[in-house]
């Protein structure tokens, strides 16, 4: 992955975006390592100390815990713990963005709620 | 610990000042940028840290020491900056020879590979190279030294835009393999910020801000729509750019101490909320006028 | 007039500077790319001046001119003897054991008149009549004193005197004028200036020109005329 | 962090030899002005003749002076140069301090003038060498010197040359120090020098200042001399450094 850097999201976001990924996509498990602030800094070429404030937005959301001297590693509830975030914060920003910009539209309720139904189950069929 | 500090430095050239009532803390193992523009005091400040100049006025410590004249800040310290000479009669090789018998944490293996890597050959003269090259050289010299305090000044000028770009990752990649504390100066602050961690601006000799990089990318927020509405909803805030923006249109930018209920509001009014790159912040902010260069034909 | 004295050094030593300026800056600051030549280029010099030092050591004492040097009292010595034993000479009495004047030259001449006229317009002319046995011939001896200049003898460059002898008439011409170059290696000024007697800047130009004169044995019974001194 | 404790002593030796390997295009001056003083050299300094009617005598008198007074002009003028920027900020590449920087300009002026010493003094030797070949028509002879003085003569040259070096040296500070120098020195010693000459009908000063030296006849008295001299004149310098900047 690369980073957007011009983004309007601030890059530790991204990271910690990209690490939350990681863990729904089982890349890393429970209770496994996760990447360091340096190698994060290598990766992304950027400064070791933004990469740590990513590393630490997971460790306040106890998707990460802390080992003395070892680094940080993938919690047991992690997983839960991101999709329950994304569903409340992600998907409601979304939802609100998505409402907001109907209400400009003019598009009526029952159009909305149609047109979200039927783009959920096309990606639905298309996973499959 | 604090490896620079100083304390309302000053610093008199004749009759003007280049700086003035500068304080400040730089922490061990951080990358700052030191970002201003032309004739900011950048590299006056710098020079005074490296041990070279002398403040008028104020305190300035490197490593619990004056570094005026101090051989154990220069023993410690190395300043690449666009005026560093070398002999012309000595070769590439020699010179980092001289310069590993100079610093204690010299990594030759480090210094033979990049100069390998940019194709300098260690038989030419210092003299022979292009201003590019140049820089290049010193760069080389000024991460292989490392030294607890590394300092660049405006290293890349005269760098083609692949080599820059090999620089700033072969020194975060430097930085990550043996941790320091770098001071890097530059008026182009795009280009460096994803490895800084911290941006001190100066401003004709002062200090203008001075916190992290992410801090800043959230420290203003752009408001643009009809030039009403901006009016109304800037009045009695901090504003730090204003301009026009197409017909009857207004962009501005103020410190960013909204709450999301305040900018949601906006957005319904029909204002349109933009983030503030640190790039264009530090612009806006080093500006002489609040409208820009516009200022000059309205 | 002191202007000009000045002006001379003046253009001397800036021409100097800034050739030295030139090769030092060019060789520093632009593309004079001496480097890693620099060092065979001065080892190169130093050996070539090395060798140079060891060939004249060893060439130039055979090049040189040998010559004993005196002393400044040496030379004193030397000329209060030529006058005494001169002087004497001239009272009528010849010490033959002196060493103030060498031999350059001696003839013996058949002879065999009862009168010998003796012209020598510019050098002096002793005679001693010796005894019968020696009849027939003329014995002549041309004497000099050393000829010294910068206290360096140079007494073998000088040419002997002609003698002719013609029925009983003798004549005494002076010698094929000698003309001598000199090169005198000094040492520089800081040699000089801590060696014995010559003090630093000053210069020792003295020459000094030995007398000369003829000595003549006479068989007994023959007569001199001309402007001779008789001794013993 | 760790950092690192340096000595000065061990510094002055890193810049020294920092330094021996940087200025040595400067020799190549050394070995040109040495070859233009062997060529002035066979002008002979003065000449001399005179005799008898049956004896002339022509002396010329080639002395290693010439040789001698180019390489102290040469020390003199590297004692200017590397005071300058150029040379100064050189120094500043690397680790040091003005104390650093003073003593290993010191070290490296014993040691330059130490070679161009010998160079003077073997380039004599070659000067005699190709005299004797190219002057055939004069019988030569030598001053002859003892070894004792022989040595003391080499010593002597050596405390000239660098004795030029350190006025150089300081002259050079001077003119760092404040560019003005550069025509206040000239004109105040050829002004005083033409001045003297003007009211006194004679210009002694540049000469008694020669014969403090040159007259001396006693070699340790030369030697602490020049050696308080040269001292002097770097103390002055090491003060106009101390109040000098390097500009990045």
């Amino acid at each position: 992955m690369l980073l957007n850097l011009n983004s309007l999201t601030p890059i530790y976001i991204q990271i910690a975006d990209w690490l939350e990924n990681e863990i729904l996509n089982a890349s890393i498990n429970v209770d496994e390592k996760i990447y360091s602030q340096y190698q994060l800094a290598e990766m992304f070429n950027i400064n070791p100390a933004t990469a740590a404030k990513g590393l630490n937005i997971l460790a306040d959301e106890q998707v990460l815990y802390k080992k003395r001297g070892l680094g940080m590693f993938v919690s047991s509830g992690a997983r839960e713990i991101i999709l329950e975030k994304r569903k409340n914060q992600k998907l409601s920003g979304m939802v609100k963005e998505l409402a907001m910009e109907a209400v400009q539209l003019n598009v009526g309720e029952d159009e909305l709620v149609t047109l979200i139904k039927d783009m959920h189950r096309k990606i639905k069929e298309d996973m499959k | 610990m604090n490896v620079v500090s100083c304390q309302g430095v000053m610093k008199r050239y004749g009759r003007g000042n280049a700086l003035r009532n500068l304080s400040f803390t730089l922490a061990e193992n951080s990358i700052t940028g030191l970002i201003g523009r032309n004739g900011a005091g950048k590299t006056t400040l710098l020079s005074i840290i490296a041990g070279l100049q002398k403040q008028t006025s104020g305190e300035v410590r490197v490593f619990s020491e004056n570094p005026f004249n101090n051989l154990k800040v220069s023993a410690n310290t190395i300043f690449i900056h666009g005026n560093m000479t070398f002999p012309a009669a000595m070769t590439l090789s020699e010179l980092l020879q001289t310069a590993g018998s100079f610093y204690h944490n010299w990594n030759n293996q480090l210094a033979e590979r990049l100069l390998e890597y940019f194709s300098l050959d260690p038989s030419q003269n210092h003299n022979n190279l292009s201003k590019g090259m140049k820089s290049t050289f010193n760069m080389i010299v000024g991460l292989a030294a490392r030294c607890p305090l590394t300092i660049f000044d405006e290293p890349t000028s005269g760098m083609d835009a692949g080599v820059r770009k090999d620089f700033y990752r072969a020194l975060l990649k430097d930085y990550i393999a043996s941790p320091r504390t770098i001071i890097l100066s530059s008026h182009l602050l795009n280009e460096v910020e994803d490895i800084l961690e911290d941006i001190l601006l100066i401003k004709e000799g002062e200090k203008c801000l001075h916190m992290t990089v992410e801090d800043m990318k959230e420290y203003a927020i752009g408001i643009s729509g009809p030039a009403a509405a901006v009016e109304s909803w800037i009045a009695e805030r901090e504003i730090i750019h204003q301009q026009t923006a197409g017909v009857n249109g207004t962009y501005a930018v103020v410190r960013n101490v909204f709450s999301e209920e305040g900018l949601e509001r906006a957005r319904l009014q029909g204002l349109e909320m933009t983030p503030v790159s640190a790039d264009s912040l530090c612009m806006y902010l080093t500006s002489k006028t609040k409208g820009g260069i516009d200022h000059v034909f309205s | 007039m002191i202007i000009v004295t000045f002006l001379i050094p003046i253009i001397l030593i800036a021409g100097i500077m800034s050739v030295v300026m030139l090769l030092f800056k060019s060789g520093q600051r632009r593309g004079f790319n001496l480097g890693g030549k620099m060092k065979w280029i001065l080892g190169g010099y130093t050996v070539i001046l090395l060798i140079a030092a060891m060939l004249s050591a060893v060439i130039l004492p055979a090049k040189l001119t040998s010559g004993k040097t005196y002393s400044t009292e040496q030379i004193e010595q030397i000329q209060d003897e030529e006058t005494r034993v001169f002087d004497e000479a001239m009272n009528g009495k010849y010490d033959p054991g002196q060493t103030a004047f060498n031999k350059k030259k001696s003839w013996s001449l058949p002879f065999s008149e009862r009168t010998l006229t003796v012209s020598a317009p510019s050098i002096s002319v002793f005679v001693e009549h010796t005894d019968h046995s020696k009849d027939g011939s003329i014995e002549a001896v041309y004497y000099t004193g050393k000829f010294i200049i910068e206290r360096i003898d140079v007494t073998d460059k000088s040419n002997p005197i002609e003698l002719s002898l013609a029925g009983s008439d003798l004549s005494v011409n002076n010698p094929i004028p000698t003309e001598v170059n000199m090169g005198l290696f000094q040492a520089g000024f800081a040699f000089s200036q801590f060696s014995d007697g010559t003090g630093g800047m000053s210069f020792d130009s003295e020459a000094t020109f030995g007398l000369g004169f003829v000595y003549l044995k006479v068989p007994a019974g023959v007569e001199v005329k001309g402007d001779v001194t008789y001794v013993n | 962090m760790y950092l690192a404790e340096v000595k000065l002593s061990n510094i002055v030796k890193k810049q020294y030899s920092y330094k021996l390997k940087s200025y040595s295009s400067g020799f190549t001056s050394l070995i040109f002005i040495q070859m233009i003083a062997i060529l002035f050299s066979f002008n002979g300094s003065s000449m001399m003749g005179g005799g008898s009617e049956t004896f002339s005598y022509d002396v010329k008198y080639f002395t290693g002076s010439m040789i001698l007074v180019f390489t102290m002009l040469w020390a003199f003028i590297v004692g200017i140069l590397i005071t300058t920027k150029a040379y100064r900020n050189d120094d500043y590449s690397f680790v040091t301090n003005q104390a650093a920087s003073q003593y290993s300009n010191i070290l490296f002026l014993l040691s330059a003038c130490a070679f161009a010493g010998v160079t003077a003094f073997l380039s004599t030797h070659l000067f005699q060498l190709i005299a004797v070949f190219v002057l055939k028509d004069h019988s030569f002879m030598m001053q002859q010197l003892t070894v004792g003085e022989m040595l003391k003569g080499l010593c002597a040259s050596y405390l000239y040359i660098f004795l030029l070096a350190s006025i150089g040296y300081f002259a050079g500070m001077l003119i760092q120090f404040n560019r003005a120098f550069v025509f206040i020195l000239p004109v105040v010693i050829f002004g005083l020098l033409i001045l003297e000459g003007v009211v006194t009908g004679e210009s002694t000063m540049l000469f008694k200042t020669g014969i403090f030296f040159g007259d001396e006849t006693s070699f340790v008295l030369f030697a602490i001399k020049v050696i308080g001299v040269s001292s002097l004149f770097y103390a002055a310098a090491s003060f106009l450094l101390r109040q000098m900047e390097v500009k990045a």
